[in-house]
């Protein structure tokens, strides 16, 4: 089970804070294909965090990771 | 052991983020601060809310401390990012590097402001007369800058 | 009426001056603070005194805050300076500016330090272990910049 | 009579915060050559204001003007 963090945007969409994919390991950008496909997250501009970095898209997720979904930042 | 990099749902104090960075080696302090503007654009905002992924955006400052050790060996940093509902002229960060001489404290302040506004995960959600709109991006750039994944182009 | 170009021989509040700069137009305050380096050119220093003529050093003050305005419009400066005696890290002077967007912030506040360096008449004096000195023209240079008359070569 | 103002190492070398100058009117250029001979004061790197702005060479002083001696300054 992968959990992934939704932020800003995203959270609103989804409708909740976290999203859980039922698999045991998947690229990132395995990942945003099934997001896409489910949740009808456009992935475009997003980036991903895995365990609180930026990960790249051939990176693997795997069960128990922390995946977070980064819509372009806006602070300062 | 005092905390340099806060991402915080209180508002946030100058003095005490400053006093952090005060040192006998240390001659000059830059400060950033960043508040709440009124209209951007022409556009009135009524008030902000802000959003972190709140351990890895503190991850985040920590980095931009890091990297402003490699460029400018002598700083020290710390910075302190305000979440939740701001109104107008509330400060949302404020930003401390002290040197010991000017140049490189101010360098180094506006080098962090830049920074934050590419990798730290924070989001802002601006509230108007007629609407509201979480903002992307504020750099009005598309191609991301070095040290973050590169968006789309990444993913495609 | 609300005093934004002060010289006082009480510790300067970091967040007073900035708070006088505080306004809904503003997005950035980039703040300067001086404090009290211990090592200058590996020379330990103990502490300072600083001396002004305090009446010329306000009006000074306020002539760089109207010499920021003229550059950037939009720009709103608050500038306190200390005299006395000082103690290592203890702050000399804060500069706090306020602007719409960062960069002319960051600019604004490094030209007001660079010209309070030129034209106030201010003056500190070093005491180190083996002596103390008044310390003259910091900016090393002998041709004094344009707003300020030009010491020997005016008067030869 | 004419005050003239002394700071930092003046202040200290001519032992007093104030010198008098027992005249009516002269200019920047003859006040300093009167200081440098009555009082020793080196007048080289010395910048004159008058009534607290910074004065040319051959800007006139008059009886009852403040007239300060700003050695190279060292605020910020």
């Amino acid at each position: 089970m992968i959990n992934v963090l939704c932020f800003a945007h995203l959270k609103e969409q989804v409708g909740q804070e976290q999203l859980e994919l039922a698999r045991d390991e998947l690229t990132v950008k395995e990942l945003l294909q099934e997001l896409h496909e489910q949740h009808s997250i456009d992935t475009d501009s997003l980036i991903v965090a895995v365990n609180e970095e930026y990960a790249d898209v051939d990176d693997v997720i795997k069960s128990g990771d922390t995946v977070a979904l980064i819509p372009p930042v806006s602070g300062g | 052991m005092e905390r340099l990099f806060i991402v915080t749902d209180q508002p946030i104090s100058v003095e005490e983020v400053t006093k952090k960075v005060v040192r006998p080696e240390a001659g000059a302090i830059s400060n950033f601060i960043g508040t709440v503007r009124e209209y951007t654009h022409g556009r009135r905002t009524l008030s902000l809310t802000y959003e972190a992924y709140q351990s890895m955006a503190e991850k985040q400052l920590k980095r931009i401390g890091e990297e402003i050790k490699e460029k400018w060996p002598d700083a020290k940093t710390a910075i302190t990012h305000r979440t939740g509902d701001l109104a107008i002229s509330d400060i949302a960060v404020v930003i401390a590097v002290s040197t010991p001489h000017r140049k490189d404290a101010f360098r180094a302040s506006e080098y962090a402001i830049e920074r934050i506004k590419q990798i730290v995960p924070i989001w802002k959600k601006e509230h108007w007369e007629d609407g509201e709109e979480w903002i992307g991006n504020q750099l009005e750039t598309e191609a991301y800058p070095e040290g973050k994944p590169k968006g789309e182009e990444i993913y495609d």
